[in-house]
C-alpha cells in the first residue's frame, strides 16, 4: 500500500481497471519522472474489465482496412459519434493491441502463430482479437502485471474517492477514504484521470458488477463537468434475470430458440422472419440485439412473458441441441448456468431477459481525453469521447480503453508539466469533506440503502428502459428527484471506521442517483429515436434537430441544465443503418 | 425442503476490542441463491454492518473468497442448497490477518505477486512496427492454464505451508511466475529463478497439493511448482558443473 | 549461481526425488517378498547360495548401495519438512537439517561398509 | 500499516489466527498428506532392512538363516505388513504426482498426464514382476 507522507503526485488516476492502468503506464512511458498514483476502490484486478468476454477490435489482417472499421463503428453508432475521434481510435487501435501482445496478453492464435481474429456483431470483416472467451480478464491481468514493474506507479488499493478537489479553476486532486482504516485523506495531483467505468447498477438487471455505480461520472458531474449522451444505454437481449450473467449470442447462433410463456417463438411476430429448423443469419433469434430486446417488451405488454421472482422473462431453449453439441460448442454457457444459477441448460430452459450491458454516455471529453475542467481527464466507459454514439459496437470497448487510456495518460503528463502547487482553498475543502463523511457515518437517518436502491432501479427500468415516452420519463424524473432528497436521510447503522461498506454503499447510491438524473433528463430532451434511445412517442431519427450530443450539467437542488454540442462529421455523412439484406 | 437456512458468520469488529464471534442469521433457502446472495440478503435486510468483499458474482473478479464450512470457497459459486439443511459456517479466508468480519488483509499477497516479476522480460524488445511475436496454439497452450488465475487467494488459504510460514511465496504467485517462464515471448527465466530458488520460494513447498484442489479455475499451482523445482534442480547441477569446469 | 548461495535445497531435492522414484519402483515388491511372503511361507525363499550369487555381484552391490543411500536421503528430506510443518519446529531448522541429512550420510557410509 | 498495534483511530488491530500444532488432523486431506510424508520412515526402514540382509550375507549362511528366522517372528511380520502398506501408498502417490513435474513431448504433441502416470504404473508392474520372477526362480 502506498504510504507517501504528503500524498502529492503529478498524475492521479481514479480507477484501476483497463483504462486506468493503461493510462498509468502511458504516463510512465511519456515521462518516467512523473509521480503517479492509481486510486481504486477495489484491487485493480477486481475491476469490471475482468468480466468482458468477446474480444477487442483492431485492424490487423490484410483483408481489412481502417476505413472499414471506422465506417462499421460510425454506422453502428447511428452517426452519433465524433468521426475525428473514431478515426483516431481505429488508427491507434492496432498499435495498442500489438503493444498488449508484446506485454504478454495470451491472444488466441492461428496455426502459423499470428494473432487470430473472429467475427463480431456489426463488424463487416473479422477483426476482433480474442483470448478465448475471457478477453477482458486477460487484458486486465496483462495490464496489471505489466504495471507492477514500474516503481513510480504507486497504488492506493481499496481507497474510495468521495470528492474531486477543484481550486483556481482546475482539478487538483481528490479526497478519499482508506477502506481498511477509515481515514479520510486528500491525494493531491496536477492532473487527474477518471477511469471508473460505467454505471449499469443504476438499473435492476445488468451484466455489470456490483462496483459499477458511476462513481467517477458523479464526481465529475458534481465538479461541474457535463455528462454527455447519457440517454444512450445498451441492452443485451439475453441475460439471466437474477444475476444478470450474460448468455452469449452464440447460444442463439448455434440454434437456440426464444420462447414466450406458451412455448411460441414469438420473434416471428415482430418482422424478424419465420421460424426455421436451422438458424438463419439475420433472422429470428439472430436478429439485431436492439430489435430482440424491443420484441421482449412487446411480448411483456401482451402478457405473454413469464413472471418469476425477478420480474418478467422468457425462455431460451437449447435443449434440442443435445448434450454433446452444448458441451462442445457452448461449454461456457452451460458452466455459467450450472455454477452460478443452478440451471442445467441440457435439461432445462434458460430464463432470460434483456439486461443493461454498457453506458455509451459519460464524462464529456475531447479527442485527447480532456474534460472541460482543466486538469481533469477521463477514459474508458466512464468517459464519452465519443466513439460509441447511440450504440456501441461489440468489441470496441476493450480497444477503447487502451487507445483513450493511453491518450489520457499523455494528455495528463502534458498538463501536469505546466502546473505549480496546490491552490489555497484545497485544505478547507478537505476539512469540509472530512466533516461531511464523519456526519454521514454517525448515522441518524431513516431511509434504507437497499430500499432506495431498489426504488431507483425499478424507476429506471420503468421510465428509461428499452422503450421510453415523455410520460414514463417525466414520472421517473419526479421519482428520482424524490430519491435524491431521501438519500440525504439515509440510515447508516455501521459507525465503524474499519472497512465500512455500508458507508460506501450509501455514497455509491448517491452517485448512482446522479447518473440516473442525467440519464432521465437527457432522454426526456431527446425527442427522437436513435440507436439505443427509443422513444415510442418519437419513433424516427431526427438528424435536423438531434444530430448533436446532449450535455447534462448539474444544477443544485433541481434537474440538470441541458446543453448541446455538435457531432463531428468528417467523411461519412449520416445514412441509414443497413445490416445485410432485409428479410421478406 | 425447509424454507430457511442458518448462516453462522464470523464477525470481527476491531473497534470493540474483542475476539471474533459467530453470529447467526436466518436466510431464505432458495435454489438459485449462492452463499454470497445470502450475505447480500443479510447486508440489505438484516444487518447492514456486515462487511465483506464482492463484485462480479460470476467467478472471475476473485473478490468473494471465504471459508465456507472450513473449505476455501468462492461464495458466488457455492449454492446454499448444497449445504442444506445447514447451518453454513462462513469465515474469512484462513491464513490471512482479518481486518474486519469477512475482510482479510491482502497486501502480503499483492507484494508476492510483484516479487515474482510477472511481466514479459526480454533482452531486446521488438519494435511494434514489426508486428506481433509469433506464438503457435501449442506454445500458447504451454502456459495458458497458468494464466487463468483470478487472484482469489483460495490457494493460500488451503496451503498449510503458507499458514505456518507467511514468508512462503505461495501457490498463485509461483504459478504466475511459471506462466511467464513458459511463455515463448519471455526471456526472464533466469532472473525469476534466482529470485525464487531461495528457501522461501519453490523449495518451501511440500506438495500438499490442496492449492490445486481448491482452485476454482483449474490452474494447478502445485504442478507449476513441481515443474519449477525440476527446472531449478537442473539449473543447480548445471551451474555446479560449469563452475567446476572453469 | 547465486541460486547456489541462496539454497542447498536443489541438491537435497534431487536426492529426495531420485530416492522417491527408485523406491516407488523397487521397494514394495522387495519388501513383500522378503518381509511378508517368505516369512509367511507363501513362497519359498531362494537359498543362501543363490541369494549371495546375485546380491554380491559387483553390479548388484552398486545398485543396492544407491537404493539404500537414496532411500535414506528421501526419508531425510521428507522427514525434515514434516518436522518443520507437522510439528512447527521451523525454528530448529539447522539442527533438524543436520540430524536428517547427517543421518542419511551416516547410514550411507554404514551401508557402504557393510556391502563392501 | 502496522499490524501489531492495538486498535486506535486509523490503525485497526488485525485479528491473526495462529495455526495449531495439530493443524493436520483437522481435514482428511491434510491427514493423507502427513501420512504420505510419513511413508518416508517406512522407506528408510527398508533401507535398514536391506543393509541388514547384506550384513547377514557377508557373514555367512548361519547369519543369513538367523536373519530369516528373525523375520518370521509374528511381530516383525505385522510390522512389515504395515511397512508394506506405507510403501505401497508411497508408490501410488508418487506415480500420481509425477506427471505434475514432467512434461513430455513428441513433436508438437504433449503427452497427456494420464499416459505419464500410466507409463509409471506399467513400469512398476514390469519391474515388480521381474523381481518376483528372479526371487521365485532363485
Amino acid at each position: 500500500m502506498a504510504q507517501a507522507e504528503s500524498l502529492e503526485y503529478d498524475v492521479l488516476i481514479v480507477g484501476g481497471g483497463g483504462a486506468g492502468l493503461r493510462a498509468a503506464i502511458a504516463v510512465y512511458e511519456t515521462d518516467p519522472k512523473m509521480r503517479i498514483a492509481v486510486v481504486s476502490k477495489v484491487y485493480p484486478m477486481r475491476s469490471h474489465t475482468v468480466s468482458a468476454e468477446g474480444g477487442a477490435a483492431a485492424v490487423i489482417k490484410p483483408d481489412d482496412s481502417l476505413d472499414d472499421h471506422a465506417y462499421d463503428t460510425i454506422s453502428g453508432a447511428d452517426w452519433m459519434c465524433d468521426q475525428d475521434a473514431v478515426e483516431a481510435f481505429v488508427n491507434e487501435a492496432p498499435e495498442e493491441m500489438l503493444q498488449l501482445e508484446h506485454w504478454g496478453c495470451p491472444w488466441s492464435r492461428e496455426e502459423d502463430g499470428s494473432v487470430a481474429v473472429r467475427s463480431f456483431g456489426g463488424m463487416k470483416i473479422k477483426r476482433t482479437w480474442f483470448a478465448s472467451d475471457k478477453t477482458g480478464f486477460h487484458m486486465l491481468h496483462t495490464l496489471f502485471q505489466t504495471s507492477l514493474q514500474y516503481d513510480p506507479i504507486e497504488r492506493y488499493d481499496e481507497w474510495f474517492v468521495t470528492k474531486l478537489l477543484v481550486d483556481d479553476g482546475r482539478c487538483q486532486g481528490v479526497v478519499a477514504i482508506e477502506m481498511a482504516t477509515g481515514r479520510v485523506e486528500p491525494i493531491l495531483a496536477k492532473s487527474v484521470i477518471i477511469s471508473t467505468g460505467g454505471c449499469g447498477k443504476i438499473f435492476p438487471f445488468t451484466t455489470n458488477a456490483n462496483i459499477k455505480n458511476g462513481d467517477g461520472m458523479s464526481l465529475a458531474y458534481r465538479a461541474g463537468v457535463p455528462l454527455k449522451d447519457m440517454e444512450f444505454i445498451q441492452y443485451h437481449p439475453t441475460g439471466l434475470p437474477f444475476t444478470g450473467i450474460l448468455i452469449t449470442e452464440a447460444s442463439r447462433s448455434e440454434g437456440g430458440h426464444l420462447l414466450n410463456k406458451d412455448g411460441y417463438r414469438y420473434l416471428q411476430d415482430y418482422d424478424l422472419g419465420t421460424p426455421e429448423a436451422e438458424p438463419v443469419l439475420r433472422s429470428m433469434e439472430l436478429g439485431p440485439r436492439d430489435r430482440l430486446s424491443q420484441a421482449f417488451i412487446k411480448e411483456q405488454e401482451k402478457g405473454r412473458t413469464l413472471v418469476g421472482e425477478y420480474g418478467h422473462y422468457v425462455h431460451l431453449d437449447i435443449r434440442h441441441l443435445g448434450e454433446k453439441v452444448i458441451n462442445s460448442r457452448l461449454p461456457f454457457v452451460r458452466e455459467l448456468c450450472v455454477k452460478y444459477e443452478n440451471i442445467d441448460p441440457v435439461k432445462e430452459m434458460i430464463p432470460v431477459r434483456p439486461v443493461i450491458h454498457y453506458v455509451m454516455g459519460g464524462i464529456h471529453t475531447d479527442i485527447d481525453a480532456a474534460t472541460p475542467l482543466p486538469g481533469l481527464f477521463s477514459a474508458g466507459e466512464a468517459a464519452c469521447v465519443s466513439i460509441n454514439g447511440a450504440n456501441r459496437l461489440g468489441s470496441n470497448s476493450l480497444t477503447e480503453l487502451l487507445v483513450f487510456g493511453a491518450r489520457a495518460g499523455k494528455s495528463a503528463v502534458a498538463f501536469a508539466r505546466e502546473q505549480g502547487g496546490a491552490g489555497a482553498s484545497v485544505s478547507a475543502q478537505v476539512r469540509d469533506e472530512q466533516e461531511r463523511l464523519s456526519r454521514l457515518r454517525s448515522g441518524g437517518g431513516s431511509e434504507s440503502i437497499a430500499g432506495l436502491r431498489k426504488e431507483m432501479q425499478d424507476t429506471m427500468e420503468e421510465g428509461a428502459g428499452i422503450y421510453r415516452t415523455e410520460a414514463s420519463l417525466a414520472s421517473s424524473a419526479e421519482k428520482i428527484q424524490q430519491l435524491q432528497e431521501r438519500v440525504a436521510k439515509v440510515a447508516i447503522s455501521d459507525s465503524s471506521l474499519t472497512f465500512n461498506t455500508e458507508l460506501t454503499a450509501a455514497i455509491e447510491l448517491s452517485y448512482m442517483l446522479d447518473g440516473a438524473e442525467a440519464i432521465i433528463h437527457s432522454a426526456i430532451n431527446r425527442t427522437e429515436s436513435r440507436g439505443s434511445h427509443q422513444r415510442t412517442d418519437h419513433p424516427d431519427r431526427d438528424d435536423e434537430n438531434f444530430l448533436k450530443h446532449s450535455l447534462a450539467y448539474r444544477e443544485q437542488g433541481g434537474p440538470p441544465r441541458m446543453e448541446y454540442h455538435p457531432v463531428v462529421i468528417t467523411r461519412w455523412p449520416p445514412g441509414e443503418r443497413v445490416y445485410g439484406q432485409k428479410k421478406g | 425442503m425447509p424454507t430457511n437456512i442458518t448462516l453462522e458468520v464470523l464477525r470481527y469488529m476491531p473497534e470493540d476490542g474483542g475476539a471474533p464471534v459467530f453470529q447467526e442469521y436466518e436466510v431464505p433457502l432458495r435454489s438459485d441463491w449462492v452463499v454470497l446472495d445470502a450475505l447480500n440478503h443479510v447486508k440489505d435486510h438484516i444487518d447492514g454492518t456486515l462487511s465483506y468483499r464482492w463484485s462480479c458474482r460470476m467467478g472471475v473478479c476473485g473478490s468473494c473468497g471465504m471459508m465456507v464450512n472450513g473449505e476455501p470457497t468462492l461464495t458466488c459459486a457455492a449454492f446454499l442448497e448444497s449445504f442444506a439443511p445447514g447451518p453454513i459456517r462462513v469465515e474469512p479466508l484462513a491464513h490471512f490477518p482479518v481486518i474486519r468480519d469477512l475482510v482479510v488483509e491482502g497486501s502480503d499477497f499483492m507484494t508476492k505477486l510483484k516479487d515474482v516479476k510477472p511481466w514479459v522480460i526480454r533482452k531486446e524488445e521488438k519494435p511494434l512496427s514489426e508486428g506481433e511475436y509469433r506464438q503457435t496454439p501449442e506454445e500458447l497452450a504451454d502456459f495458458k492454464q497458468y494464466s487463468m488465475c483470478i487472484n482469489c487467494m483460495l490457494c493460500y488459504s488451503a496451503c498449510p505451508v503458507y499458514g505456518l510460514e507467511p514468508g512462503f511465496t505461495g501457490p498463485a504467485a509461483l504459478a504466475l511466475a511459471q506462466r511467464y517462464n513458459l511463455d515463448n515471448r519471455d526471456q526472464g527465466n533466469e532472473e525469476r529463478m534466482e529470485l525464487l530458488s531461495n528457501d522461501e520460494g519453490i523449495w518451501s513447498c511440500t506438495m500438499v497439493g490442496e492449492c490445486s484442489e481448491v482452485c476454482p479455475k483449474g490452474v494447478d499451482p502445485a504442478g507449476a511448482i513441481q515443474r519449477y523445482k525440476l527446472a531449478g534442480a537442473a539449473d543447480w547441477w548445471k551451474s555446479l558443473i560449469t563452475r567446476k569446469s572453469k | 549461481m547465486s541460486a547456489m548461495k541462496k539454497s542447498n535445497d536443489p541438491f537435497w531435492w534431487t536426492l529426495f526425488g531420485a530416492g522417491g522414484a527408485m523406491t516407488a519402483m523397487l521397494v514394495p515388491m522387495l519388501l513383500f517378498l522378503i518381509g511378508v511372503a517368505t516369512p509367511l511361507g507363501w513362497i519359498e525363499g531362494p537359498s543362501y547360495a543363490s541369494v549371495s550369487q546375485v546380491m554380491l555381484h559387483p553390479l548388484t552391490k552398486i545398485a543396492a548401495f544407491f537404493l539404500i543411500s537414496l532411500s535414506l536421503f528421501h526419508w531425510a528430506h521428507r522427514f525434515r519438512f514434516t518436522l518443520y510443518d507437522g510439528l512447527q519446529l521451523k525454528h530448529l531448522f539447522q539442527l533438524i537439517a543436520v540430524i536428517c541429512y547427517g543421518g542419511a550420510v551416516a547410514g550411507s557410509l554404514v551401508a557402504a561398509y557393510v556391502i563392501w | 500499516m502496522d499490524s501489531s498495534s492495538e486498535y486506535s483511530l486509523h490503525h485497526p488491530k488485525w485479528h491473526r489466527h495462529r495455526t495449531p500444532i495439530f493443524w493436520w488432523v483437522k481435514r482428511w486431506v491434510y491427514i493423507c498428506f502427513i501420512g504420505r510424508e510419513m511413508t518416508s520412515v517406512a522407506v528408510a526402514y527398508c533401507a535398514v532392512l536391506l543393509t541388514m540382509v547384506y550384513r547377514a550375507l557377508q557373514s555367512g549362511p548361519e547369519a543369513y538363516a538367523a536373519l530369516m528366522s528373525l523375520l518370521s517372528h509374528p511381530a516383525i511380520i505385522v510390522l512389515h505388513v504395515f511397512a508394506l502398506l506405507a510403501v505401497l501408498y508411497h508408490s501410488i502417490t508418487w506415480f500420481n504426482l509425477s506427471p505434475k513435474a514432467m512434461v513430455f513431448r513428441l513433436g508438437r504433441w504433449r503427452v497427456p498426464d494420464l499416459m505419464i502416470s500410466g507409463g509409471n504404473y506399467a513400469a512398476w508392474l514390469l519391474i515388480s514382476g521381474v523381481i518376483a520372477w528372479a526371487y521365485a526362480t532363485g
